[in-house]
C-alpha cells in the first residue's frame, strides 16, 4: 500500500511543477513592470526596479518568443551590426570600453537600412555617472549627413563630445525609437591630439561584464582582452557573449524558495508585508469559513440522501429531489445577495431587536493577541461568519444531496443489500450498517476533493463579505500583478492538493479493505 | 433418492401471482404457479432464462422492491401454517434468515465487501438468537466446519476478496444454515462456479440436506443439475409451471412438449456419432407483454391443434397422474417414437 | 500439412507494482502450448476459468501479440507479420465472441456491420456487396428484413448469429468460437450449434472452438486439448472421450460433471481445493495441489506431453500416466 | 448519418417517453428561440440602453404609492421633458429644434406628432401648471413640518403645571395660520391631474402595435439608468445562449479528442493527458480564471467598447477549465469500451486503429458528449454570472451576471426587479438543462439511478 502512496506522490511532482509555470507563465505575459512604473518611465529606471523585483533573469531561458531578439546583419562595420525594430526600450546594447580619463567625440557607423529611426538615442555613462543621451537619425545614411567624416575608409558621424573621468566609458542603446535601431561600432576619438581613437565593434565578446554591476565600475577584468566588451541585453538567447547557468532564472529560484519553505519573499504592494505574515492571517479567516460549511453540507448532505433513499421512489424522495434541483438552478451570487440582504441588510434597515449578523467585514474570533495571549470569542464568528457559512451550506446542499443520493440509491441496488434482506436485517440497520460504510468510499472522494479549496475559500464569499481569507487576498494580489504574493499562495495551494490527493488514498485503504491488502 | 412425501410439506405455494409495475404499464411475471416443498427433500425449479423461476424464489422471500412489486392477494404461500405472503414486514423479517433462508448466484457480489466473514455470518444469529458474542463466533466458526472450509479460525477474520468463488459460496450457505432453517432456497447457486468446484458445493449441499433435515428449493436452468440433486422437479414456462413430478418420471416420461423438447436438445455424453443434429425448439420465447391466447407454448409445440390456440390449459394431473398443463400430454400410447430412446439403456 | 501449427506459444502478461510501477512480475497465461490443426478439422479448447484457454485463442489469430514461440498458418509464420503483412491473413482467420450483448457495435445495424467488413476486404465487387450480406443473413437464418434494425432489436440467439455472419461474410478459412454458446439458454444452445455444424460443412471451415462445457465439447469437436493452468494436460479424439481419457484432471473433468439422467446418479468426482492463483504457479506440474494421485516427482519436474498409448495424437503430460513407450524419462517427449 | 442513427437508437426512444425531458426540450427550444430572435437585431445592444422611463420603476404588479406617483410625474415634466423643451424652444433652426424633440423620446413613446410651436405652447401651459403645483406642494409641505413642531411645543406649554398664556395663544396663531396653508394644498391633487393630463397631450402614450411594445418594455420595470429590464433580459439570454453553446460545445470537443486519445492510445498519450488534467483541476476555478484575465488585460479583447471582443477571454478561461471533465469521464469510457468484444472484433477483422477510435468507439459515447453538454453549458451560464460579478468576465454588454451584480445596492433598497428578471430566466434555462441532463443520464447510462 505504501508503494501505492508512493507512486502517488512521484506521479504528482510534475503535476506540482506544472502548476507552478502554468501561473508564474501565465502573469508574466504582459510585462509586470510597466505595471507598475507606467509606460512613461524611463529606461534606467525600469532596469534598477526590475533588478529589485527579481525580474531581470529570464523567466526559464528567456525564450523572447515572439519579441524576437537583435538580429545579427553581416553589414556594416567589422562585417555585422545588430537591429532591433523599434520599442518600449526593452531591448538594449551596451559598448564598454576601458579609457584614459580626458575628452573624446563620440562618433558612430551603421549600414544604412530602410526603416532606420530618426531618434536612436544613446545614453553615455562615465562608469557609473550618466551624462547625455545624444539621439543619432540613423535614417539619414552615414555619410550622407552634414559633419560625417572620413576615418580610414569608414565614414563615421559625430554625435557628442564628452568628458570622462572615471576609466570606463559606456554607452547604452536601446530600441526604444520610432524605427529600427542599429548598433554596429562606435569611436572615441579623443580630443586631445596624439591618442589613439579607440573603435567599440559589436563583434568585441566581454566575459562576463553582468549588467547587474551597471553601478559599480566593471573592473578590468570584465572586459574583453583589449579592453572592450559588448553586450546585448534582451538577447541571451543569440548575442549573449558570456554564459549564464541554466538554473539562474526565476523559476528555479523560485522553486528554491518553494523547497526550503521560506516565506520571506515581500509583497510588491505598498505595505511589502512578508508572504508568510500574509498567509498566517489570511489561511485562518478562509478556514473559519470553509471548514463549518464543509462539514455541516456533507453531514446535512448524507442525512438528506438516506432519508432520499430510504423513502426511494415515494413522496418525500421526489420532493427531495425536486428541492435540490430547484435549489441547483439559482445562481450562487443571488443567494449570497439574498442571504446578506435578509440575513444582515434588513435587521439592521428597520433596526431589529436581534442582529445576529455583520454585513461585511471580520474579527479575529480565534488566535493571539499582540501579546501572545490566546483568545477565543465565538460571538464574533456568529457574527461575521456563520451567515457566509449558512449560505455556503445552502448553496452546496443541492449538490452534496444528489450526489449522496445517487451513491445511496446505487448501493441498495446491490447484491449484497439483498444478502443482507434475506437474513432478516431491518431497513434502517441495512442502510446505515451495510449500506454507509460502502458508501464512505464515495463519500471520502467527494469531500477529499473539496478538501484542497477549502484554504482558498470561497472566493465569492469572501470577495462579497469582504472577509480577507486566501481568496480575497489571492484575487487582489492578481488583479495588481503581485507576483510573490501570487506564486507563494499558489505554491501552497499546490502542495496542499497532493497532500490531499495522497491522503485521500490513505483514507481508502483504511475504509475499503480491498484496497488495502491488494 | 427421493423421500417419501409423508406428512405435511414445510412450503405449500398456491396461485402464487406476482406483478411488475414498469414506465410501460404492469406485467406479470409469475402467474398462477403452486407447488409443494416436502421436509428433507430438494425441489428443483427448472426453466430457461425469463420464465420467472428467480421472481418467484424472491416472491417466497418478499425480496423483491415493493413499490414495483404487486403479490397478487389470491396467492398462498403455506409455511408453519400462516399465509407468509400476507405477513407484516416485522413478522416476515422474523422468518427471513430464521426459518427460510436464500442464497444467489453471484458469490462474488453476494458478500458485503467491507465487513469481515466473521461478521456477516453471525449477522443472523444477532437477529434470531439470543447467543452472546462468544457464543456466536464458536457457532459461526463451527459452520465453517461444516461447510468444508479449511482452518476457519482464520479465514473468519478474512474479508471476502481474500477468497475464491467457491469458497465465498460456502460462506454464504455457512450463512444460510447458521440458524437452521426449515427451507434453503438455493438460486442458481453453482452457475457462476467451474465444473469442479460445482461438483463440490452439489455434493456440500447434499449432505447438509441430510444432516440437518431442511428442505432445499434449487433454482437452476441445467437440467445436469436437476437430475444429479433434485428429488422433485417443477418445470416453468414463460411465468408458469407447465409440469412437476418426481425426478425419475419428468426425465424418463416427460408430459409437456416443452419439457421433451428441453431433455433432446442437451447434448448427450458418451457414443458419439458424427455430425448428430441436436433436437431444438423452433422460434423464442413469447414476449411478457404480448403473450398468445391460449397456451403458451403454441407457437412452439410440435403437437399444436386448434384446441391450444383458442384456451390455455390447466395444471391438472396427466395419464400419469402427475400435474400438467397441456391439452394433449404426451404418454406412452401416443408418442412412442419421442419418449422410446429416452436413456433405455445406460451410458 | 497442418493448416495450423503452433509450436512451444507463450504469452506472458507482465504485473506491475513497487514505487516505479516497474514490472514485478508475469502471469504465464498461455505456457509452452504446441498443437496442430488439420484442414476441416474442428479442435476443441476445454478448461476451468483462468486457465488461458481464451488468451491461446485471441493469441492465435493475433489479436493479442505472442510473447514466444511459433504460430504457422497455411504454412506462413504470422508473429513476425506487420499490421500490413498481415491483412490477408486476418480475413482468413475470423473470430465468433462470448457475449451476445458486448459483442456487437450498438451503433451499427446487421447491414453497416457487414458492409463496413466486406468493403474493407473487398470480398466481392462493390456492386454485389447488398447480394452477399442478403446470402450472409439468410445463411445463419435470420430474417431478410432484420437487415436494417440495431443490435438492441433481437434476442440473445438472434444476437450469435449476427456474430457469426460478420465472421463468414469475410469467407474465411479458418475460425475460432470463443464460448460461441455459454451465455445462451440450452434451446437456443442447440440451435447455434447446428448452425456452425451445417455451416462447417458448407463452407468446409476448419474451428477452434473454445468452451468450459465438456458435453457441447465433446458433441462438437473432433479432438480436444484439455488446458490446465496456461498447459496443455491432454489432446485426444472426442469419439470415445469418456473412456480414452487417462490424466486425472480430464477424468475429474468427467466426473464432475453432472449428466441429465437421474438414474445414472453417482457420486461427483470432488476435486479438493480451487485452481491456484496464476501469479505463483505451483513447481513441476501445476495440477499438483488437487491431483488425487500427486507423487514427489510432480513436484519436482514439469512432465512433458507426449503419446501415452497406442492410439495416435493422444497425448498427455502427466508422470502416472504409463507411457506407450518405455518408462518415459524426462528428455523424451515431443518438443 | 450518425445523428440519425444516434436518434433512432434505445435510448432516445426511451427519451422520448419521459415527459419531463420533453417539457425540458421545449422549454430548451423556447430560449433559443429568444436567442436567436436576439441575435438577428430583435434585440440590438442599444435598445438595451435606450432610456424608456424614469430610474428603478417597479413592474407590471406593484402598485404606485402616491408619493411614487407624484415623483414619476414630477420627473416626466421637470427632469425629463423640460430640459429637452427648452433646448428646442432656443434651437435656431429647424432641424436642431426637430433633434430636440426627438430626444425627448422614451423609446416608441415620442411626442405628438404637432408642428413644433404648439408643441412649445402646449409645453409652457404644462410648465405653468407644473410650477403652481410644485409650489403648492412646497408649501404643504413646508405647513405640515412647521404645524408638527407647534403641536409638540403646544402640548408642552399645556402640560406644564403654570402654563404660560401668551405663549400658548401665540402658538395657536402659528398653528391657525398654518393650517389655512394646508387648506389651500389641498387642490394640489387636482392641479396633478391637470397636469397629467397635459402631459399626456403633449407626449402621448402610443397606441396599436408600438403601444404595446412600450407597455411590454415596462413589464418588469426599468434598471438605474431608465431603460427597459425586459430588453436586458432577454439581450442577456442572447448572451449566455452564446457563452453556454460556445463553451460546451468547444470544452466537449477538446474533452472528447483528448479523453478518447488517452483512454485508447494509452501509456504516453495517456501520461501527458492526464499530467495536463491533473494540473489544470488541481488550481481553483476562480483563481484560473483570474491569472488569465491578467493575461489579457491591456490587449485588444480587455476593452468595452467591443463587446464581442470582451467575450474572449471568458472563453479562454471557459476553455481551458471545463474540457477537464469531460476529458476525465470520456477516457473512462473510452477504457470501457476498449476491451469490449466488438472492438476486439474490429481488430480481428484488421481496421486500423484509427479508424476503430473514430468508427467503433467515440460513437459509442455520444451519449456521454450530449449529457456534458448540458452540465458544460449550466456551469458556464453559472459561472459567466460569477465572473461579471468579479469584473473578470461579460463587459460593455448585459448580461445576466452584470445585471445581478448591477442589481446588488439596488436589493439593499428595496428593488428587487432587476436581480428577480434575471434570476427567473436563469432559473428556467438552467432547471431546464438539469432536468433534460438527468433524463440523458437515465436513458442512456445503464448504471445511473435518477
Amino acid at each position: 500500500m505504501w508503494a501505492y502512496v508512493a507512486r502517488k506522490l512521484l506521479y504528482n511532482i510534475p503535476v506540482y511543477l506544472g502548476i507552478l509555470f502554468l501561473v508564474m507563465a501565465a502573469l508574466r505575459v504582459n510585462d509586470p513592470v510597466y505595471a507598475f512604473l507606467g509606460k512613461s518611465a524611463s529606461q534606467d529606471i525600469i532596469d534598477t526596479t526590475r533588478r529589485e523585483m527579481g525580474l531581470e533573469t529570464p523567466f526559464l531561458f528567456d525564450v523572447a518568443f515572439w519579441r524576437g531578439p537583435w538580429k545579427e546583419r553581416d553589414v556594416g562595420h567589422g562585417g555585422s551590426a545588430m537591429v532591433k525594430g523599434g520599442g518600449n526600450g526593452r531591448f538594449k546594447v551596451t559598448w564598454t570600453a576601458a579609457i584614459e580619463p580626458g575628452e573624446y567625440e563620440l562618433l558612430a557607423t551603421w549600414p544604412e537600412m530602410s526603416g532606420a529611426a530618426t531618434d536612436a538615442g544613446i545614453q553615455v555613462f562615465d562608469s557609473a555617472r550618466a551624462t547625455e543621451r545624444p539621439e543619432i537619425d540613423q535614417s539619414i545614411p552615414v555619410g550622407e549627413g552634414e559633419g560625417d567624416v572620413e576615418v580610414g575608409g569608414t565614414s563615421w558621424r559625430q554625435f557628442a563630445t564628452i568628458r570622462f573621468e572615471s576609466r570606463t566609458a559606456r554607452l547604452v542603446m536601446t530600441n526604444k525609437a520610432d524605427g529600427r535601431v542599429i548598433a554596429d561600432a562606435i569611436m572615441l576619438r579623443p580630443t586631445e591630439e596624439g591618442r589613439e581613437p579607440i573603435v567599440l565593434d559589436n563583434a568585441d565578446a566581454g566575459d562576463d561584464p553582468d549588467p547587474a554591476t551597471l553601478g559599480e565600475d566593471p573592473g578590468a577584468e570584465a572586459l574583453g582582452p583589449d579592453g572592450r566588451s559588448f553586450e546585448a541585453v534582451g538577447n541571451e538567447w543569440t548575442a549573449s557573449k558570456f554564459g549564464r547557468s541554466l538554473w539562474d532564472n526565476q523559476y528555479f529560484a523560485f522553486l528554491s524558495r518553494v523547497f526550503t519553505l521560506n516565506f520571506e519573499e515581500r509583497s510588491w504592494r505598498s505595505d511589502k508585508r512578508p508572504l508568510g505574515g500574509i498567509l498566517a492571517n489570511a489561511i485562518p479567516k478562509s478556514l473559519s469559513i470553509t471548514v463549518p460549511t464543509i462539514i455541516l453540507s456533507t453531514i446535512i448532505g448524507i442525512c438528506i440522501a438516506l432519508i432520499s433513499a430510504y423513502f426511494r421512489g415515494r413522496a418525500a424522495d421526489r420532493i427531495l429531489v425536486v428541492i435540490a434541483v430547484f435549489g441547483m438552478s439559482i445562481s450562487y451570487l443571488v443567494y449570497i445577495i439574498f442571504g446578506q440582504y435578509w440575513g444582515a441588510a434588513l435587521p439592521q434597515q428597520n433596526n431589529a431587536t436581534f442582529q445576529p449578523f455583520a454585513i461585511s467585514g471580520y474579527e479575529g474570533w480565534i488566535g493571539f493577541r499582540e501579546g501572545g495571549e490566546f483568545y477565543f470569542t465565538p460571538g464574533m464568528w456568529v457574527q461575521y461568519c456563520l451567515l457566509p457559512v449558512m449560505i455556503g451550506v445552502v448553496v452546496s446542499i443541492g449538490y452534496d444531496t444528489r450526489f449522496y443520493r445517487a451513491v445511496m440509491v446505487e448501493e441498495t441496488n446491490r447484491d449484497y443489500i439483498v444478502t443482507a434482506t434475506a437474513k432478516g436485517a431491518t431497513k434502517p440497520k441495512i442502510m446505515f450498517v451495510h449500506m454507509l460504510k460502502n458508501a464512505m468510499i464515495p463519500v471520502i472522494t467527494r469531500v477529499m476533493s473539496t478538501l484542497p479549496f477549502l484554504i482558498t475559500g470561497s472566493i465569492l464569499l469572501e470577495m462579497y463579505f469582504r472577509i480577507p481569507g486566501m481568496g480575497f487576498e489571492l484575487i487582489n494580489a492578481i488583479n495588481s500583478t503581485d507576483f510573490p504574493v501570487v506564486q507563494g499562495f499558489v505554491a501552497v495551494l499546490a502542495a496542499f492538493f497532493i497532500v490531499t490527493i495522497i491522503l485521500t488514498d490513505v483514507l481508502y485503504a483504511l475504509v475499503d479493505p480491498r484496497v488495502r491488502l491488494s | 433418492m427421493s423421500k417419501t412425501n409423508s406428512g405435511e410439506p414445510v412450503l405449500k405455494v398456491r396461485h402464487l401471482t406476482t406483478r411488475f409495475r414498469t414506465d410501460r404499464g404492469v406485467v406479470t411475471a409469475v402467474d398462477d404457479v403452486s407447488f409443494d416443498v416436502y421436509p428433507g427433500e430438494t425441489v428443483g425449479i427448472v426453466g430457461e432464462s425469463g420464465c420467472g423461476k428467480t421472481v418467484t424464489s424472491k416472491s417466497i422471500m418478499r425480496l423483491l422492491p415493493e413499490q414495483v412489486t404487486i403479490i397478487d392477494e389470491k396467492s398462498e404461500i403455506m409455511f408453519e401454517g400462516e399465509n407468509i405472503a400476507r405477513l407484516s414486514e416485522k413478522r416476515m423479517r422474523e422468518v427471513r434468515g430464521d426459518r427460510i433462508a436464500m442464497i444467489f448466484q453471484e458469490p462474488m457480489t453476494s458478500l458485503n465487501p467491507v465487513f469481515r466473514i466473521g461478521w456477516q455470518l453471525d449477522e443472523a444469529l444477532r437477529y434470531h438468537t439470543k447467543l452472546g458474542r462468544k457464543q456466536r463466533r464458536e457457532r459461526a466458526i463451527e459452520m465453517l466446519k461444516l461447510v468444508d472450509i479449511p482452518n476457519p479460525e482464520k479465514r473468519i477474520d478474512e474479508y471476502p476478496h481474500q477468497l475464491s468463488g467457491g469458497m465465498r459460496q460456502r460462506v454464504m450457505i455457512a450463512m444460510a444454515l447458521c440458524c437452521e432453517p426449515d427451507v434453503l432456497i438455493a438460486d442458481e447457486p453453482t452457475t457462476a462456479l467451474d465444473v469442479t468446484i460445482q461438483a463440490q458445493i452439489l455434493s456440500l449441499m447434499n449432505s447438509l440436506k441430510e444432516k440437518l433435515q431442511t428442505a432445499i428449493m434449487l433454482i437452476t436452468h441445467d437440467l445436469g443439475v436437476v437430475a444429479q440433486v433434485c428429488d422433485r422437479v417443477v418445470v416453468m414456462y414463460a411465468g408458469r409451471v407447465i409440469e412437476s413430478g418426481p425426478v425419475a418420471d419428468i426425465f424418463r416420461r416427460p408430459q409437456h412438449p416443452y419439457t421433451q423438447a428441453l431433455l433432446d436438445s442437451i447434448p448427450k455424453q458418451g457414443n458419439k456419432e458424427r455430425g448428430l443434429r441436436l433436437a431444438t425448439i423452433p422460434g423464442i420465447v413469447p414476449s411478457l407483454w404480448d403473450l398468445p391466447h391460449g397456451c403458451r407454448f403454441q407457437d412452439r409445440c410440435k403437437f399444436k391443434e386448434q384446441r391450444c390456440v383458442d384456451g390455455e390449459p390447466v395444471l391438472e394431473d396427466g395419464p400419469d397422474g402427475r400435474p400438467v398443463r397441456c391439452h394433449f400430454p404426451l404418454d406412452e400410447a401416443r408418442h412412442p417414437q419421442h419418449l422410446a430412446g429416452r436413456h433405455a439403456e445406460g451410458a | 500439412m497442418a493448416l495450423l501449427e503452433v509450436r512451444d506459444l507463450h504469452k506472458r502478461f507482465p504485473k506491475h507494482g513497487g514505487v516505479l510501477n516497474r514490472v514485478v512480475g508475469n502471469v504465464h497465461a498461455v505456457n509452452g502450448v504446441s498443437f496442430d490443426v488439420n484442414e476441416g478439422e474442428v479442435v476443441g479448447i476445454v478448461g476451468e476459468s483462468g486457465c488461458g484457454k481464451s488468451t491461446l485463442g485471441k493469441t492465435v489469430i493475433q489479436l493479442l501479440g505472442a510473447t514466444e514461440g511459433s504460430i504457422k498458418f497455411d504454412d506462413q509464420e504470422l508473429t513476425s507479420l506487420s499490421h500490413a503483412e498481415m491483412m490477408p491473413f486476418r480475413r482468413k482467420m475470423q473470430m465468433i465472441f462470448q457475449d451476445p450483448y458486448s459483442s456487437l457495435n450498438p451503433r451499427l445495424t446487421v447491414r453497416q456491420l457487414l458492409r463496413e467488413a466486406i468493403r474493407f476486404h473487398k470480398v466481392v465487387g462493390a456492386d454485389q456487396v447488398e447480394a452477399h450480406i442478403d446470402s450472409i443473413i439468410e445463411k445463419v437464418g435470420l430474417r431478410p428484413d432484420s437487415k436494417d434494425k440495431f443490435p438492441h432489436e433481437f434476442s440473445g440467439g438472434q444476437r450469435q448469429r449476427i456474430g457469426i455472419a460478420r465472421a463468414l461474410c469475410l469467407k474465411p478459412k479458418f475460425l475460432v468460437a470463443d464460448e460461441p454458446v455459454s451465455a445462451l439458454d440450452v434451446s437456443i444452445q442447440a440451435a447455434v450449434l447446428n448452425l456452425m455444424m451445417d455451416l462447417k460443412d458448407e463452407f468446409g471451415l476448419t474451428m477452434m472452438f473454445i468452451s468450459h462445457d465438456l458435453k457441447v465439447v465433446e458433441h462438437f469437436c473432433d479432438r480436444v486439448l484439455v488446458m490446465y493452468l496456461g498447459h496443455v494436460v491432454e489432446e485426444l479424439t472426442c469419439d470415445n472421450l469418456h473412456a480414452d481419457a487417462r490424466h486425472p484432471y480430464t477424468t475429474a473433468l468427467l466426473g464432475a460433471n453432472p449428466i441429465d439422467d437421474p438414474t445414472q446418479r453417482r457420486s461427483l468426482t470432488i476435486l479438493k481445493g480451487d485452481v491456484p492463483s496464476p501469479y505463483n504457479p505451483p513447481p513441476g506440474c501445476p495440477f499438483t495441489t488437487r491431483c488425487p494421485v500427486v507423487k514427489d516427482r510432480c513436484h519436482q519436474e514439469m512432465p512433458p506431453l507426449e503419446d501415452k498409448d497406442a492410439t495416435p495424437g493422444h497425448r498427455a503430460a502427466c508422470w502416472e500416466v504409463e507411457g506407450a513407450g518405455v518408462a518415459s524419462s524426462a528428455a523424451a517427449g515431443e518438443g | 448519418m450518425m445523428l440519425k442513427r444516434f436518434l433512432r437508437s434505445r435510448g432516445m426512444r426511451k427519451l422520448r417517453r419521459n415527459r419531463m425531458a420533453m417539457v425540458a426540450s421545449a422549454v430548451i427550444g423556447l430560449y433559443a428561440l429568444v436567442a436567436l430572435f436576439a441575435l438577428f437585431g430583435g434585440v440590438s445592444l442599444d435598445d438595451t440602453k435606450r432610456r424608456v422611463w424614469r430610474e428603478n420603476t417597479p413592474g407590471f404588479l406593484q402598485p404606485m404609492s402616491k408619493e411614487i406617483a407624484d415623483y414619476t410625474l414630477d420627473w416626466h415634466a421637470d427632469k425629463w421633458l423640460r430640459p429637452k423643451m427648452e433646448a428646442a424652444r432656443r434651437a435656431s433652426d429647424e432641424r436642431s429644434r426637430q433633434f430636440s424633440f426627438d430626444t425627448a423620446a422614451l423609446g416608441q413613446r415620442t411626442l405628438a406628432d404637432l408642428p413644433g410651436d404648439e408643441l412649445i405652447a402646449l409645453w409652457d401651459e404644462a410648465a405653468g401648471i407644473y410650477d403652481e403645483w410644485r409650489e403648492l406642494q412646497d408649501t404643504a409641505d413646508e405647513a405640515n413640518e412647521e404645524l408638527e413642531f407647534f403641536r409638540i411645543d403646544l402640548d408642552a406649554e399645556r402640560a406644564k403645571d403654570a402654563p404660560d398664556q401668551d405663549m400658548i395663544e401665540e402658538l395657536e396663531g402659528e398653528i391657525e395660520y398654518y393650517e389655512g396653508q394646508l387648506e389651500q394644498a389641498a387642490r394640489a391633487p387636482e392641479l396633478a391631474a391637470d397636469l397629467r393630463a397635459k402631459l399626456l397631450e403633449l407626449h402621448p402614450v402610443p397606441t396599436g402595435v408600438p403601444g404595446m411594445v412600450y407597455r411590454a418594455k415596462l413589464w418588469f420595470g426599468t434598471d438605474s439608468k431608465g431603460a427597459s429590464i425586459i430588453i436586458k433580459g432577454l439581450y442577456a439570454t442572447k448572451i449566455a445562449f452564446q457563452i453556454g453553446f460556445v463553451t460546451a460545445v468547444g470544452a466537449v470537443l477538446i474533452g472528447t479528442l483528448l479523453g478518447a486519445a488517452a483512454g485508447f492510445f494509452g501509456r504516453f498519450v495517456d501520461e501527458a493527458v492526464m499530467w495536463i488534467v491533473s494540473t489544470l483541476s488541481s488550481i481553483p476555478y476562480l483563481v484560473l480564471l483570474a491569472v488569465l484575465v491578467v493575461m489579457f488585460r491591456g490587449s485588444i479583447f480587455d476593452n468595452e467598447a467591443r463587446p464581442a471582443l470582451a467575450l474572449v477571454p471568458l472563453y479562454a478561461a471557459f476553455g481551458m477549465t471545463f474540457w477537464v471533465g469531460t476529458c476525465r469521464v470520456i477516457r473512462g469510457e473510452v477504457m470501457k469500451i476498449k476491451e469490449l468484444e466488438y472492438v476486439q472484433a474490429a481488430t480481428a477483422i484488421g481496421f486500423a486503429r484509427p479508424y476503430i477510435v473514430l468508427r467503433h468507439v467515440v460513437p459509442n459515447t455520444v451519449h456521454l458528449m450530449f449529457i456534458n453538454f448540458s452540465l458544460l453549458f449550466i456551469a458556464a451560464i453559472k459561472g459567466e454570472v460569477i465572473l461579471s460579478f468579479l469584473g473578470l468576465g461579460v463587459k460593455g454588454q448585459p448580461s445576466w451576471g452584470i445585471m445581478i451584480a448591477h442589481s446588488k445596492d439596488q436589493v439593499s433598497s428595496g428593488f428587487f426587479w432587476e436581480i428577480l428578471t434575471a434570476t427567473a430566466l436563469m432559473f428556467g434555462l438552467v432547471l431546464a438543462f438539469n432536468i433534460l441532463s438527468d433524463a440523458l443520464q437515465d436513458a442512456f447510462d445503464p448504471k445511473h439511478v435518477s
